[in-house]
């Protein structure tokens, strides 16, 4: 025990939602001046715990104790008074509202408005220079990207003179460029002895910048170690309780006729910005295609394109036959009428109505398929019991097919969908985000079922931000940036910096520091004209 | 994991409800000076302790159970139909226009047909917000509000123009011919002995409105094109990842809506009043809202609430009779009981979550 | 049409705009705050009443005026109540509120003053008076300007001024104080102000209530200064058309007073078929002129006037715990 | 048996016929301090519930306001020999059923020719409730009592709306006056029951005259409601109730011949009638009696020889 107090400590932290018990007596101990690393399965209840440190959720039990001292934290004033800051994992920006609007609102002097920008223009300024933190104070949050609206909540923070950041899974939305750009910002603030509480579920991150670890699971705060003395092996392990496969074992791919082909494809969008700028390629029966790229650059909208979900322009064909995309002639259901799956990058808002039971949504999307229906009616008996056999050839737990699809955990959402359109064994599979949200061990079966389709002959699509996951599942794998396919790469002769570099819209320069043409880039996107690079 | 047991969301929390306005509603008796127990009880003897009670509870609630179920059709797309009462009044002149111009030899074809009238000029009326909603994203509560007012205009056109016979001074149709007046409850169920149903209004609507209460049930869980209208107003980004088309399904939510609000006046132009007179649907349209949402979109929620607003019709017709308690308490109670039933759902559910997280707490 | 004809539309304009421009401003307090309210209209009726019961009572228009804001408030804390604190579906309350304030205020003019659901007539200090403002007399020979002057600016009640005064004040409010930037915040993202520190139920109930206030002077002006007296339903829909209003301003106060002018304009030239007659040359319907705002309403909604984005957290409950 | 009073949709307080047969009974019940039943309906269908009601409960007779109880009282009746009924502003044909119906029209009349004989703009206003054809019926009959007076004069007439709330929309009526005075009229003849209200007020207001309607409404604006075209619904209300079971049945037309029909003189309006109107104005009042003056009735035909709608 050294003489300073702790920056941090948690005592007996209980809080439950209803019926879920999201965190169960947490004590945590964070000292200053250090970065303190938090992982966790989806639901362990991280960001419940740093809410609750935040004053944003009330815990039901336990103390908080800032520097030593015992502080009441209510609400979000209070944390803030305390000298907390907190960037949530879905950031709380005004988004029609400019920078400096967003960064005085609720730390204004007086009640005008004026004297508050003027004075925090210039606390930008030199907060910029001081963190490297640049932001365009006039810019509306709306017109900037991830990363630079990132950099405007830890402004906020900064601004408020947090001492204690606290950043909730701040790397899944950035290109590895940006991730080392915000790691810099964060060892310079550490520097200056701030203390820095870090949310991530990459273990690299983990090791390579923290100081200290914590483990959670299932709300419980399972161990805390010092970063030096771990192995990612053992925190994987802490995480989900057993051993993991931290690669996915696969026999090499046998491609066959291609099955979709997609010629010089553009897709823009309804404000009228053109976000798949012609692209072309194709894919094999029995391989699997995976596109990598920084949410946003246009993968979204080839997958709906795809899905018909969007309308474009080019051709694509399927099995050699046109597919119309006017949307015309076709939709969702005429796609998969033809035999194209579609499992959505967001479970939530698309792949399932959560209001829906377990069985209603193993026909979504197939509910005209005349199979379950008679007449007009539907055939609801017919369709529980194929639901229950799907839940359970796909370990879904609970497999009960009345339960309401919110009420089951993201892994199992997750697998209720690919029950959906596996099942349906289509020829072509499109998948996105396949494992977002999804706790290890679901990951695992996720990605072996993946696999068994492409052995067993079928074409798949697959578009992640994870880079780990399109290398460990992809037999060939193509960057997409600004709308376009920057290249394609064989998955064993690339990798994660090249492919880095690719999704930040660069083909190598090595004359060139790689951040500071990742930062032109970026920026030259972000005012409208075409990249410099790529 | 529910938070509570379906029961308790279905029943208890309706009755609680129920409770709280029913208290709020005595409050008022009691402040205009009344009692509040004599007007309980008369309520319930006029609406409900007479056949012919029954008569006027279940003509009313014919009206709001097609109007209510036009609102829960619409609002499981998620849209906000406010405009059952405009929807009504052009149902009207779609019965009228069937009754006055069409001879149909029988009842029986003639309510068909003045059904089929009815429905065809709701849905109509229901379009043109549908339309823009869908296709413009003009808010629909604000347009059906308006085409309430646009309705009121036309009919008072037609009924002080067009469609009013000469030398008459009502502003109203002629009186529709003989073939085409519904059998009332009374023609159905009284007979020399028992005379039951005396002058009551209730007609064979009614078990339209019963057989629409089914329909729309089949339609809304047990079709695809209900699978889809649910899906849609669950999650309209789902609904298109689905191949839902958001435009056709506002659209036809909304011309089923329209359709069955126009249904409404089978029952009173055509079943009560014989005629198409300009105050048609005296509010039940709005009503439709009430009865919608206390009966949690479901048919048979629809239907118990639909009688439950009758009977306040009729217990407060009552009251008007033998009383002199202005007829503006019902009104008032309308108010209340859409108050705790709607928008104050919440201050009834929260605790009764918590506490029933405590019995389970206890259990396990 | 001569100029004094055009003149008198345009009065009639101000006077019937004056209700629509109060609750249309009240509705942008509490819309951009992410509250829908379309218990507007019953918010208006309920002050109409107690005002003009009160101005019968004391004898004097201003107490009247203070017991109008007092009920209308009263709805609003309802309103608040059930949309806020229990984040109940605001639609609902406010068709809740518009029957409540139907059903009660006949209820209660009948309890006190037995005459039907209606007020005994104001007079003298019981009713807003209209204001000549200075130099109208004497500037009205001034060809041109002195009969707008004259007719137009000057000779109406305070509160036609105070309502026209308040588009500034609400313009400045919103886009020049801190309390108007976490208004407009918490109406966008309510999450941004919880975690930014301040109250988002707080700042939401105070924009409730100044829709409150607002919706009470609208009220009152109906009942104390257009008339003298409540009758029943007296507000007539146009807590309906202020919704249409703001919705055609964007949420937007300068906007919110162009858009209740030329709602005020039609339903003046509603008023005023000889005229209509005479510049288009064919008789038209009366029929056809009551539903002429609600027909051009609708056209309007449809699009003409490009999309309007209501603020993003409208309508929606802020909820932390699912 | 104690008689029954129902009134029509509009209730009992709507500064029109309805609060006349208020009156009427009012005067009834002081004067014989008889209680009587009286409803106000809410809807259509409560017409016939409430006479049967009634019926079955011993009241005698039942007093009705209003046309639209026409079609519902023709059935009802024949099903209660006993009792009596009196139903105003319609005919029924049943034996136990005393019609009531009034020559609106012809106080209209008076009241137009007063207006124009005052009116020094040559320009008058008439201002209707709901757009219905009783309503066109005043205004037409005020329309040829103007015009008899002054061919040339000009009669603005307005309805104030479409739907029931025309009746209560005082600050429309309000505006509808302003509009009128704009156009020159100096006498503007209200007919729309609540509205009214707000017609009679801003004419006050603004230093006008203005003519009240079914009931004397002269005291609401003291020397400056030119007069009120009276429809005596209270006389007829009051001698159905006072005749009691014994209520003679049959036809009841109530025109200016029998008093049914007049026009309100009294101290508040005395100094704004001159001599030479009032002789003008009974001299017509004479002419109607004795059928010399025919004056046009718009619902016969649905059309108006001086006003065009
Ligand atoms: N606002 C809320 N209302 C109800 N339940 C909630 C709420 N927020 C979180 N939960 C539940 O609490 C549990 C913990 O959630 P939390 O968001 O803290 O997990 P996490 O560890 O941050 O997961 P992730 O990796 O997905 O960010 C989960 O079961 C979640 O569903
Ligand atoms: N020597 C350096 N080492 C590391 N990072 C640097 C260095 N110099 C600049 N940066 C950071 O790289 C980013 C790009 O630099 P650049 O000079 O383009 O800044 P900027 O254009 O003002 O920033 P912004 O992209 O925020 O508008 C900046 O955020 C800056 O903080
Ligand atoms: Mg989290
Ligand atoms: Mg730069």
């Amino acid at each position: 025990m050294s003489g300073t107090a702790p920056a941090i400590e948690l005592k007996g932290i209980s809080k439950a939602f209803g019926p879920v018990q999201a965190n169960k007596d947490i004590s945590i101990r964070v000292m200053p001046g250090t970065i303190h690393g938090i992982i966790g399965e989806n639901g362990a209840g991280k960001s419940t715990l740093m809410s609750i440190l935040y004053g944003f959720y009330k815990a039901d039990k336990g103390e908080v104790f800032i520097n030593g001292t015992k502080t009441e934290i209510p609400d979000s004033q209070a944390a803030i008074a305390a000298g907390i800051g907190m960037v949530f994992q879905h950031f709380k920006l005004v988004e029609n509202f400019t920078v400096v609007e967003n960064v005085i609102l609720g730390a204004e002097d007086g009640a005008m408005l004026t004297p508050s920008i003027a004075k925090a223009r210039k606390s930008l300024k030199q907060l910029a220079e001081e963190y490297e933190l640049n932001v365009d104070p006039d810019a509306k949050i709306e017109d900037l990207s991830v990363g630079h609206q990132q950099r405007v909540e830890i402004l906020k923070a900064l601004y408020r003179q947090a001492d204690i950041l606290i950043l909730d899974e701040p790397t899944g939305v950035l290109t590895p460029a940006e991730a080392d750009h915000l790691f810099r910002i964060l060892d310079n603030l550490r520097n200056e002895g701030k203390t820095i509480i870090l949310i991530t579920h990459k273990l690299r991150e983990i090791m390579e910048y923290t100081d200290t670890v914590s483990v959670m699971r299932q709300g419980e705060m399972t161990a805390t170690v010092k970063t030096a003395e771990t192995s990612p092996e053992q925190l994987a392990e802490l995480m989900v309780g057993r051993k993991v496969l931290l690669r996915v074992d696969k026999k090499p791919a046998a491609p066959g006729d291609v099955v979709l082909s997609v010629k010089d494809l553009k897709v823009t969008d309804g404000a009228g910005v053109e976000r798949v700028k012609g692209i072309s390629f194709d894919i094999r029966a029995g391989e699997i295609y995976g596109i990598a790229g920084v949410a946003g650059n246009g993968q979204s909208e080839l997958m709906e394109v795809l899905g018909g979900m969007r309308t474009g322009t080019g051709t694509i064909s399927l099995n050699g036959e046109p597919v119309d995309l006017t949307g015309k002639y076709s939709d969702g259901q005429s796609r998969r009428a033809r035999g194209i799956s579609h499992v959505p990058e967001d479970r939530h808002d698309e792949g399932l109505i959560l209001d829906y039971t377990a069985w209603e949504n193993t026909i979504f999307g197939y509910h005209r398929d005349p199979k379950w229906s008679s007449g007009p009616l539907m055939n609801n008996a017919a369709i529980i019991q194929e639901a229950e056999a799907k839940m359970q050839r796909f370990d879904v737990r609970p497999p009960i097919p009345t339960l309401k699809a919110k009420s089951f955990s993201g892994g199992n959402q997750q697998k209720i969908v690919l029950a959906r359109e596996i099942e349906k064994n289509p020829d072509l599979l499109l998948v996105g985000q396949p494992t977002r949200g999804v706790d290890i061990g679901a990951i695992e079966f996720i990605h072996q079922e993946i696999i068994r389709l492409r052995d067993e002959g079928k074409a798949i699509l697959l578009v992640s931000v994870e880079l780990d996951e399109i290398r460990s599942l992809s037999d060939r794998i193509a960057v997409m940036f600004d709308g376009k396919i920057m290249g394609e790469r064989d998955p064993e002769t690339t990798d994660e910096r090249e492919l880095g570099l690719m999704m930040a819209g660069i083909s190598e320069e090595p004359d060139k520091p790689a951040w500071k043409a990742v930062e032109e880039n970026l920026e030259a996107v972000e005012h409208g004209e075409a990249p410099k690079h790529g | 994991m529910d938070k509570m047991p379906a029961w308790a969301d279905v029943v208890l929390i309706p009755i609680i409800s129920l409770i709280l306005a029913g208290i709020l509603s005595t409050l008022v008796i009691l402040a205009i000076g009344e009692n509040p127990l004599e007007a309980y009880k008369l309520m319930i003897e006029g609406a409900l302790m007479r056949s012919a009670g029954w008569g006027y509870t279940l003509y009313y609630a014919t009206n709001f159970m097609f109007t209510g179920l036009a609102v829960s059709v619409a609002f499981h797309a998620r849209m906000f139909n406010i405009g059952g009462e405009g929807q009504a009044m052009l149902g009207g002149l779609g019965v009228a226009l069937a009754c006055l111009f069409i001879p149909w030899p029988h009842w029986s074809l003639a309510i068909l047909g003045s059904s089929i009238g009815a429905a065809l000029f709701g849905a109509a009326w229901a379009l043109i917000p549908a339309y823009l909603q869908a296709k413009r994203g003009s808010h629909i509560v604000i347009t059906t509000i308006m085409f309430n007012f646009i309705a009121a205009a036309l009919l008072n056109y037609l009924l002080v123009g067009l469609l009013k016979p000469a030398g008459a001074m009502d502003p109203a149709t002629a009186k529709f011919p003989e073939p085409t007046h519904l059998p009332t409850f009374q023609d159905m169920f009284a007979t020399a002995e028992t005379p039951l149903f005396r002058g009551a209004p209730a007609n064979v609507s009614f078990f339209l409105a019963l057989l629409a209460c089914l329909l729309v049930w089949l339609l809304i869980w047990r079709t695809k094109l209900g699978y889809e209208i649910r899906a849609f107003g669950y999650s309209q980004s789902g609904a298109k990842y689905a191949g839902i088309s958001g435009v056709k399904t506002i659209i036809i939510a909304m011309l089923i809506s329209g359709g069955l609000a126009g249904m409404m006046a089978v029952n009173t132009t055509q079943g009560e009043a014989e005629r198409l007179i300009l105050n048609m649907t005296e509010g039940a349209g709005f009503i439709g809202i009430a009865v919608a949402l206390m009966g949690r979109n479901h048919p048979f929620g629809v239907l118990l609430a639909a009688i439950l607003f009758g009977f306040l019709y009729q217990g407060g017709a009552e009251l008007a009779l033998w009383t002199s308690i202005p007829r503006e308490l019902i009104v008032v109670i309308q108010a209340l009981v859409i108050l705790f039933t709607g928008a104050l759902d919440n201050m009834v559910r929260m605790p009764l979550e918590k506490l029933f997280l405590a019995l389970r707490k206890k259990e396990a | 049409m001569d100029f004094l004809t055009i003149l008198q539309v345009l009065d009639s304009t101000i006077r019937l705009a004056t209700p629509l421009l109060l609750a249309c401003l009240a509705g942008l307090f509490s819309e951009r705050a992410g509250i829908f309210d379309i218990g507007l209209e019953g918010k208006m009726l309920a002050a109409a009443f107690f005002s003009a019961a009160v101005a019968y009572m004391t004898g004097s228009v201003w107490l009247g005026l203070l017991a109008g804001i007092a009920a209308s408030m009263a709805l609003s804390a309802l309103h608040g109540i059930a949309s806020i604190t229990f984040q109940g579906n605001q639609l609902i309350s406010g068709v809740a509120i518009n029957f409540l304030a139907a059903g009660m205020t006949v209820l209660i003019a009948q309890d006190w003053f037995s005459q039907g659901g209606r007020t005994p007539s104001l007079t003298g200090a019981g009713r807003f008076n209209s204001i000549t403002l200075p130099f109208a007399e004497s500037l009205q020979s001034v060809p041109i300007l002195g009969p707008i002057y004259h007719d137009l600016i000057s000779g109406h009640t305070i509160l036609v001024y105070v309502a026209f005064l308040m588009v500034p004040l609400t313009w400045w409010i919103l886009f020049r104080t801190r309390f108007g930037l976490r208004l407009r915040a918490v109406g966008e993202n309510p999450a941004a102000v919880d975690t930014a520190g301040v109250s988002v139920v707080g700042l939401r109930f105070a924009a409730v209530g100044i829709c409150g206030i607002l919706c009470g002077v609208a009220g009152a002006y109906l009942a104390t200064a257009l008339q003298a007296g409540f009758v029943k339903d007296m507000s007539a829909g146009r807590g309906y058309i202020a919704l249409a209003a703001l919705i055609f301003a964007k949420w937007r106060p300068w906007y919110a007073l162009m858009s209740t002018m030329l709602f005020g304009f039609l339903q003046a030239i509603a008023l005023r078929p000889d005229l209509i007659q005479n510049t288009i040359g064919v008789k038209v319907q009366v029929q056809l002129l009551d539903a002429l705002p609600y027909i051009l309403t609708v056209i309007i909604l449809a699009g003409f006037v490009g999309k309007a984005i209501p603020p993003r957290a409208g309508g929606e409950p802020y909820v932390k715990e699912r | 048996a104690e008689p029954a009073m129902i009134y029509d949709l509009g209730g009992k307080f709507d500064k029109s016929f309805n609060e006349a047969a208020f009156a009427g009974l009012t005067r009834f019940s002081e004067e014989t301090g008889t209680e009587v039943r009286e409803i106000e309906l809410q809807s259509e269908a409560q017409r016939e519930q409430a006479l049967r009601r009634f019926a079955d409960a011993g009241a005698n007779p039942i007093v009705m306001t209003g046309f639209a109880f026409g079609n519902v009282l023709a059935e009802v009746a024949p099903d209660y020999p006993d009792t009596k009924f009196a139903i105003i502003d319609m005919v029924v044909d049943e034996p136990n059923v005393r019609s009531v119906v009034f020559n609106e029209h012809e106080g209209s009349y008076l009241v137009g020719m007063m207006a124009a004989m005052a009116s020094e703009t040559g320009t008058v206003g008439f201002i209707g409730g709901m757009d219905i054809p009783l309503i066109r019926k005043f205004a037409c009959g005020y329309a040829q009592g103007v015009k008899a007076v002054n061919g040339d004069a000009s009669v603005v007439a307005n309805m104030t709306g479409t739907t029931p709330a025309a009746w209560n929309d005082p600050v429309k009526g309000s505006e509808l006056t302003k509009a009128q005075i704009s156009q020159g009229a100096d006498v503007i003849y209200a007919a729309a029951g609540g509205t009214g209200v707000g017609v009679l007020q801003t004419a006050a207001d603004e230093d006008i005259l203005s003519i009240g309607v079914d009931s004397n409404q002269n005291y609401m604006h003291p020397g400056e409601v030119l007069t009120s075209m009276l429809k005596r619904v209270d006389n007829a209300v009051y001698d159905a109730m006072i005749a009691g079971a014994d209520m003679e049945t049959g036809f009841n037309v109530m025109g200016v011949a029998n008093g049914g029909i007049d026009y309100a003189m009294d101290e508040y309006n005395a100094e704004l009638v001159s001599e030479e109107m009032q002789t003008a104005v009974d001299e017509a009042k004479a002419a109607i009696a004795s059928g010399e003056l025919s004056v046009h009735d718009y619902t016969s035909d649905s059309t108006c020889p001086a006003l065009e709608f």
